[in-house]
């Protein structure tokens, strides 16, 4: 990889949720400018409170960066609000998707567009949507509330890309899609990465696709990174492969065949 | 040993009522500060205040009184209120604390020997409804001529607009005249079924017992639904200038009953611009003084003040006397002509004399008219009808009486 | 070490499912009750009897079952000022319509009728939900104020409307004096208090709370949402039935139907919800915020005003007051939405782990 | 017949101006998910402004000309709600982001209190006058059709054109403009209208103040028809009922709702009443509207109420 | 009854792989059709359960699993078809008699109990089975209190199976997203189902949360002997661990029977499995 701009700086943050609960004790990471980088991690190891951190979500959950900085492109974020950002250019899709359920899938997508004033632009957004996700468009007059699981994710989605954002937060955009969306919707980041120079952090559960398709990952485990490195070489690592890639020793386990003993993680060690 | 004579003001001067409120408490200020100047007090004994906002809510005045009533020298309350008033009827006789309430509150409690501790001053809705009735026979040409002819009472839907009926129904009972309830729902915003419903069946009068906004909104309806307004006649609460003042000529020919006069002549009011408005520490704003509530405000806290004489007259002048002996002050009030002239209250209102019987002291009353601009006296002084009230009053005294297993003062009682 | 529950370990499941599993809850609580019961009366005057412990108690009886309701079951309701009047006045029916009827079971029956009016009115909550269920239960607190001034049997044939008790006793020792009304309330709350958090722990508070999470899930796991949604307004419209026949007769003695309006319907939810939904203490810290925090303004502000030599008029300080009130329920809802139960709670994690800050 | 008419013609104004104060319940409700009790406060605040003005200017102006007078205080309430709108958006909304519906709920609770005080403070708990020249006097139609004719009253006839004409430009604006789509949105979920750069405080500002406008317009109606002082705030329990009937979150459901309570309201009254005693038409009101929603629960025109699992 | 795959009628063979044997149907769904407005989210679906097996549904995005399972749920009521379950038929199900019957859900969306503890969330599993009256848990004497502890040990071992003694009285709102999806089927255990449904139990979770879900589910389906449907996207998850696999794709079937088999169907992998698996 060669040197690029830092997009966004993340610099020792801690987070504290309710004035009680400490959640991030120092995250640091960087995005470089047109990359793909994943946050990698167990469940509640802090992946979603990162992405809250640096879209500014935090504080509709009672949380708070009481440490450190947050960059993008060289200005102190931490005080502006989500829209803000959005103006920016950083768009965040959130985790369990949040499509406005009243509103058509169409609607949906058409706020999501709110900070481009442009009629042409706007349109033209959609039809990319659209082409993106054909299936929204078959739903589109429906209510989202009432759209599949599947559904409402490529929806969150596309509302986000509606704001032609130039750095995407994806939080679990894989998180209960088929298979075939799965890859198309990875297929999708590539693509806009490369053609339009997304630059996009996500978290992911799915390491095997996420280390796939990113050029550099971190892993978080309870609040503290544990890990990062290029994405090659974190997939050759062995504790990755075996916590969260499963194929331990070489060949893929079968999930009927797992022990129920756990081997130790050495980074914890 | 306290060396003033305390008197705790309940009153409301935020919330529906506060329109209403306000003069009525300014003027019982007023007058206490305005003794306070011209007199040097009670026989030298300085008068003291302090008020207490209810918001016209019920538990809002029982913690009033409850803050109020172990102030030393505490003289006696007047809850302005209605409901305040019920609440506080068996408390205020445990406390020994005589409670005024002087045109409103129990009409039974007329009768001193069941009620020890109550003073309706002055009339009850029952006397207050007899006279208006008294008004419309005589301009009918008798009360024969009322016979057949519909009479709809306009009601605030409460305790206070229910008061009257009992009356109203003996008299319909005598009289064969025929009488519609129309309850208009408290705080009285929206008339617009009641007066359809006065519309269609075309009384010959109307009554309106309204308080607060519902008055002024009751004029307005029958403005617009057509109903003449000189064929309504409202209770003593429902003819003061917030009732009429934003109707203003709508309101032409509006009747209602009248405790009191109104205007700045009579000398008290004199006196009170001059020692306290005039030293620039009037209560409320200076062309409210001498207006039908502020002046009613004026007169029960002359009633609470010529109470307290009376009982140092008997009990020793100069002396700060205790609620006990200010409630035997009120049972024994001889305010005749002379005694009223002296105080300056010349033709604000009637003589009024109490007794251990008779808590109400006087029933006089007459009917004043709007004509646009100020209240007019239409009418000559009316006295409510013995004969019909005073039974009404020992019946319900005596079911008090049983429903709480007391028993009627002694005679004897009345010295004490 | 003040505060800490490790190191106390429970050995069975009996010892966990006690009301208060830490110890030192325990005693603060078991301290609480009896400084209510005997330390309160030695000190407190008649007028904080009067006009602040007894209309306190009574409320946080009343917020109690609101909390029932609306806290645990979810199900906003706007009507409890109705139950309260239907609590009253059915005890009021039970009191001097029977003879030699005894105070106790006078009131208790009062709260079933209560229970009754509280099911009946409760029913719509099968369809309708939310805030619609809300403004709908408005439908109860006027059709109250209705019945009350119009059914001239339900206030024993009085003339006006209002009604009066006296001679309050229970087994013969008269419940007159300050200290008398405030044990008796006590005793009625604290006992009810007990039972109400009983009930929110076991089977039946779980189905409220899963009614009021997720009703769609709540069905899916065996709970009826009908039996759920009605036990949650029978029980709760009988607590705040018992608070109302109190607050009739020991506290206001003659009441006119006026006396439960709507105003007070809003401030006992209100209470709930600044003290926190879905806690017991909650009811007793919103009462105690709504009861006493108007009072103490009211005659705070003009000390506190003549301190600068300011002499403001009472009309200046019960406006300033509302404002102050309002303010101060908007601050509290910021500070924390989920009430001063959750302040309380989250200050007690604190101490928790006290000396560290996290 | 002629009285029955007249009664439904009544019922009909009536409902319109319970409609022009549902309106604003609506409105906030639809564009941020707020069930804003404040409205009745609002109402008021708004009316005692503008009748303090009109009759403050001609004294500092010395202009007396009463139309003058009150267009100026109907621009100056104006300003002013927008200030409320503003300052509940700095203080109170946007620390309240993301809250459940009944913790916002009890804020404009707070905040009606808040606004009761200082409307008082500011202006005067007395009655006041909002004099705009509406027509009282009443005129009788069909006087040849129906003995006794049919009594229509002016000042209602007024305002109910002026309600329709709000609605009909409301609706329009929620279902047509881009702004309405993000308001909408706003209301289904905050985090995630922030997460797409809707600026929640810019929105919420708007929204209170187009929601103060027609709290305004409501004063000044009722204001010139009941006269201004505090129990102008508990028209909003009249027009809660209206708010269920018609749906939440609907404009066109706050006029149809409207109408259905107010001539549901009147005729039970006028007819069922005097069997009953009377009084009964507040009641009814909440009945009529829960009637209509065990049929359907989300009112008449308001969205579906969504569960999925 | 016809079956496309190798399971017709007579004695239940046993799956490779395991020793286990399957008993009789247990659950029957046929002719199932469920549109709503114009949206055919289930149009004709036939398929059944046999007592003890992992039966799988997959299909793409919007195929009407859910919506299937809220048929059997009680949820939904389908507009035609019918479900037998243990011998008994109906044309649609009531939620709380499905309840009554046995049969358990964990849900795509977290359905939890947001207000309350992962201990009271697991609690009202077992509200099913409690006895004792409003009164006597009021006052909390005697039998309710035994009853409420019996059912607490319960619960408790349920807790320890699924390795969350931990966060007993955290509010499960806290919780991360895996943990919760653990205490929905900690919920759905408590009931003591005979059948266990399971909507994307493993979304959100990575591999090493996974192994320990499907750990779960194989235990409960061994050890309890409790029928397993399964509804999941990841197809390493569906072909380890099911025994039989219904693939829907626009509410229609097209695949029924073993992993490999489905695997190997051309339609299948063209609707759902994309070409890379
Ligand atoms: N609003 C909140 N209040 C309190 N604690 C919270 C809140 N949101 C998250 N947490 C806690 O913060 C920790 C990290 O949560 P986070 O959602 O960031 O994890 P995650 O890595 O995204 O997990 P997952 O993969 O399950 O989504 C968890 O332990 C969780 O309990
Ligand atoms: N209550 C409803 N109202 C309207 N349409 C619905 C409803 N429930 C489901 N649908 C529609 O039915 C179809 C099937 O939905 P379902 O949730 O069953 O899909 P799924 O197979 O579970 O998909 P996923 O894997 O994405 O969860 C979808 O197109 C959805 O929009
Ligand atoms: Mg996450
Ligand atoms: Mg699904």
């Amino acid at each position: 990889m060669e040197p690029r701009n830092i997009v966004l700086n993340v610099n020792g943050i801690e987070v504290i949720y309710n004035h009680v609960i400490l959640v991030l004790k120092g995250v640091s990471l960087q995005v470089p400018e047109g990359g793909i980088v994943a946050l990698l991690g167990g469940n509640g190891a802090g992946k979603t409170t990162t992405l809250r951190a640096v879209s500014n979500l935090l504080r509709g959950e009672r949380g708070a960066v009481t440490k450190g900085s947050i960059e993008l492109r060289g200005e102190r974020i931490e005080n502006l609000t989500p829209a803000d950002l959005v103006q920016r250019g950083v768009v965040q899709v959130m985790e369990g998707r949040h499509c406005f359920a009243h509103l058509t899938i169409e609607e949906n997508l058409l706020t999501g567009s709110y900070t481009r004033k442009s009629k042409a632009e706007i349109a033209a957004n959609l039809e990319k949507v659209y082409a993106y996700f054909p299936r929204l468009k078959q739903r589109r007059t429906s209510q989202a509330a009432y759209t599949s699981g599947g559904e409402q994710q490529m929806c969150a989605i596309g509302r986000a890309l509606m704001a032609n954002p130039s750095m995407v937060l994806l939080d679990e955009p894989s998180m209960g899609l088929a298979p075939q969306i799965v890859e198309e919707v990875f297929e999708i980041v590539k693509d806009l990465n490369a053609k339009e120079k997304v630059t996009f952090l996500l978290a992911e559960q799915n390491t095997n696709m996420a280390l796939k398709y990113a050029d550099y990952g971190y892993i978080l485990e309870s609040g503290r990174i544990v890990m990062d490195g290029p994405a090659g070489e974190l997939a050759n690592n062995e504790d990755v492969k075996e916590f969260y890639l499963g194929v331990g020793g070489g060949e893929r386990k079968s999930f009927r065949d797992v022990k129920s003993y756990k081997r130790r993680k050495r980074w914890l060690a | 040993q306290a060396r003033e004579q305390f008197f705790p003001l309940l009153s409301y001067r935020t919330g529906p009522y506060a329109p209403n409120g306000t003069p009525w408490a300014n003027g019982k200020q007023d007058y206490i500060k305005m003794i306070n100047a011209r007199d040097g007090g009670v026989n030298g004994v300085k008068l003291t205040f302090e008020e207490c906002e209810t918001g016209y809510a019920t538990d809002r005045g029982v913690e009033c009184y409850e803050r109020l009533k172990s102030r030393p020298g505490v003289t006696l309350f007047d809850p302005q209120a209605t409901g305040i008033t019920f609440a506080l009827t068996e408390k205020v006789a445990n406390d020994k604390i005589p409670l005024i309430t002087l045109g409103y509150g129990l009409s039974v409690a007329q009768d001193g020997m069941a009620f020890k501790w109550n003073f309706p001053l002055m009339g009850s809705y029952w006397t207050g409804a007899d006279i208006i009735l008294q008004h419309l026979a005589k301009k009918e040409g008798g009360w024969d001529k009322l016979k057949g002819k519909k009479i709809a009472l306009v009601y605030h839907d409460s305790p206070f607009g229910k008061e009257p009926i009992p009356l109203l129904e003996e008299r319909a009972r005598m009289h064969g005249f025929q009488l519609n309830l129309v309850p208009v729902t408290a705080p009285g915003v929206e008339q617009k079924a009641a007066w359809l419903q006065v519309r269609q069946t075309r009384p010959d009068y109307v009554m309106l017992w309204g308080w607060g906004v519902m008055n002024s909104t009751a004029l307005k309806e029958a403005q617009a639904t057509g109903y003449p307004r000189d064929k309504m006649y409202g209770v003593w609460w429902s003819g003061a200038e917030p009732d009429v003042k934003d109707v203003g000529e709508g309101a032409k020919g509006y009747n209602a009953l009248a405790l009191n006069t109104s205007g700045q002549e009579p000398k008290v009011i004199q006196d009170i611009l001059k020692h306290v408005h005039g030293k620039g520490q009037g209560t409320g704003p200076k062309d409210e003084v001498g207006s039908v509530l502020y002046t009613r405000g004026l007169i029960i806290q002359m009633l609470g003040v010529e109470a307290v004489r009376r009982a140092q007259e008997r009990f020793g002048k100069g002396k700060v006397m205790t609620s006990e002996q200010v409630r035997w002050g009120l049972e024994n009030l001889a305010l005749d002509q002379k005694r009223l002239d002296a105080l300056g209250f010349a033709g604000v209102l009637r003589p009024i004399s109490t007794s251990c019987q008779d808590h109400m002291g006087s029933t006089w009353a007459r009917i004043h008219t709007w004509d646009g601009k100020k209240w007019n006296f239409s009418s000559d002084w009316y006295q409510a009808d013995e004969q019909i009230i005073k039974p009404m009053v020992k019946a319900g005294a005596d079911k008090y009486l049983a429903d709480k297993k007391m028993q009627r003062r002694a005679v004897a009682d009345c010295q004490s | 070490m003040l505060y800490r529950e490790n190191g106390q370990f429970k050995t069975s499941y009996r010892a966990d499912q006690q009301i208060f599993p830490i110890v030192q809850d325990r005693w603060a609580i078991a301290l609480l009750v009896a400084a209510a019961f005997v330390l309160v009366p030695l000190v407190a005057s008649d007028y904080m009897f009067r006009a602040i412990l007894i209309p306190f108690l009574i409320m946080a009886l009343a917020a109690l079952g609101v909390n029932i309701l609306v806290g645990y079951c979810g199900q906003i309701s706007l009507g409890s000022g109705a139950f309260m009047a239907v609590g009253a006045y059915g005890a009021y029916n039970f009191f001097v319509r029977v003879p030699d009827m005894p105070l106790v079971p006078a009131i208790l029956l009062g709260g079933l009728c209560a229970t009754a009016f509280g099911i009946l009115f409760g029913l719509p909550s099968l369809r309708v939900r939310g805030l619609y269920l809300a403004v709908a239960t408005l439908a109860a607190q006027f059709f109250s104020d209705w019945m009350f001034l119009r059914i001239k049997w339900l206030t024993n044939n009085s003339e006006s409307g209002s009604v009066s008790v006296s001679g309050l006793q229970v087994f013969g020792a008269p419940i007159a004096s300050p200290e008398s009304v405030y044990w008796f309330c006590l005793a009625f709350l604290v006992v009810i208090a007990l039972l109400a958090k009983n009930l929110v722990r076991s089977a039946i508070g779980r189905e409220w709370m899963a009614i009021r999470d997720m009703d769609v899930a709540a069905a899916v796991i065996g709970i009826r949402p009908m039996y759920a949604k009605l036990t949650a307004f029978a029980v709760s419209s009988f607590i705040v039935g018992v608070a109302g026949a109190l607050w009739a007769f020991v506290y206001l003695g003659t009441w006119e139907p006026a006396a439960f309006s709507v105003e007070v319907s809003f401030r006992l939810l209100f209470m709930v919800i600044i003290g926190g939904l879905g806690s017991i203490s909650g009811a007793f810290f919103g009462a105690g915020f709504i009861v006493v925090l108007p009072i103490f303004l009211n005659q705070f502000l003009p000390a506190f005003a003549s301190l600068f030599g300011i002499t403001i008029s009472t009309a200046t300080v019960s406006h300033t007051e509302l404002m102050i009130f309002g303010a101060l329920i908007v601050w509290f809802l910021i500070v924390e939405p989920h009430g001063l139960a959750r302040l309380w709670a989250t200050g007690k994690q604190k101490l928790r782990l006290w000396p560290f800050p996290h | 017949m002629g009285f029955f008419l007249e009664t439904l013609l009544g019922g009909l104004m009536a409902g319109m101006l319970y409609s022009l104060v549902a309106l604003g319940f609506v409105l906030i409700f639809k564009a941020s998910g707020v069930f804003n009790f404040a409205q009745g406060a609002m109402v008021l605040f708004a009316a005692l402004a503008m009748a303090r003005f009109s009759e403050w200017i001609p004294a500092w102006t010395g202009i007396a000309n009463p139309v003058f007078a009150n267009v100026v205080a109907f621009l100056i309430a104006g300003v002013l709600m927008f200030v409320v709108a503003w300052v509940v958006e700095f203080l109170v909304l946007r620390h309240l982001v993301n809250q459940e519906g009944a913790t916002l709920l009890m804020a404009t609770l707070g905040i009606t209190y808040f606004l009761e005080g200082l409307g008082q403070t500011l202006f005067g708990s007395s009655i006041y006058k909002i004099d705009i020249g509406m027509p009282k006097d009443p005129v009788i139609a069909f006087e040849s059709v129906f003995e006794g004719g049919v009594l229509v009253n002016r000042e209602d006839l007024i305002a109910a054109l002026i309600a329709a004409a709000l609605v009909a430009l409301l609706s329009v604006f929620f279902q047509k403009t881009a702004t309405g789509r993000a308001l909408r949105a706003v209301a289904d979920d905050h985090q995630a209208a922030q997460s797409i750069g809707i600026p929640l405080n810019r929105i919420w500002v708007i929204v209170w103040s187009v929601a103060g406008v027609v709290a305004l317009v409501a004063g000044m109606i009722w204001g010139s028809k009941l006269g201004v002082q505090f129990s102008l705030a508990t028209v909003a329990l009249r027009a809660l009922p209206v708010v269920i009937l018609g749906g939440l979150t609907s404009v066109p459901g706050a006029i149809i709702g409207g109408l259905i309570i107010g001539v549901g309201e009147k005729l039970s009254e006028v007819y069922l009443g005097p069997m009953v005693g009377g009084g009964i038409e507040i009641w009814f009101a909440y009945v009529l509207a829960l009637a209509f929603l065990l049929f359907r629960p989300q009112g008449l025109f308001g969205e579906k109420i969504i569960d999925r699992v | 009854m016809r079956e496309p795959d190798g399971f017709g009628a007579g004695p239940s063979p046993s799956t490779p792989g395991t020793g286990r044997r399957f008993g009789d149907v247990i659950l029957d769904v046929k002719n199932i059709s469920l549109a709503f407005g114009g949206v055919k989210a289930l149009t004709d679906i036939s398929f059944d359960v046999r007592e003890h097996e992992v039966r799988a549904i997959i299909g793409p995005n919007g195929a009407g699993k859910s919506s299937m399972l809220n048929c059997i749920n009680g949820v939904y009521q389908p507009q035609h078809g019918s479900i037998t379950f243990r011998g008994r038929t109906f044309d649609h199900m009531r939620s709380r008699q499905v309840a009554e019957m046995g049969i358990a859900r964990t849900f795509q969306n977290l359905a939890l109990f947001k207000g309350m503890s992962v201990l009271d969330n697991i609690m009202t599993g077992r509200n099913l089975r409690i006895r004792s009256n409003l009164f006597l848990q009021a006052l909390r004497i005697g039998p309710a209190e035994r009853e409420e502890i019996r059912h607490r040990e319960a619960v408790e071992r349920i807790i320890d199976f699924l390795e969350i003694q931990a966060f007993r009285k955290t509010p499960v709102g806290q919780l991360p997203y895996g943990l919760q999806k653990r205490v929905d089927l900690a919920r759905a255990l408590a009931m003591e189902p005979q059948v266990l449904l399971l909507d994307e139990p493993m979304a959100g979770m990575n591999v090493e949360e996974k192994q320990d879900m499907c750990r779960f589910i194989l235990d409960v389906n061994d050890e309890f002997g409790t029928t397993v449907v399964l509804i999941e996207h990841d197809m390493g998850v569906v072909m380890d661990i099911s025994d039989r696999v219904v693939v829907l794709d626009y509410g229609k079937k097209i695949g029924d029977g073993v992993p490999e088999e489905v695997r190997a169907n051309p339609e299948v992998i063209k609707a759902y499995l994309g070409t890379s698996h």
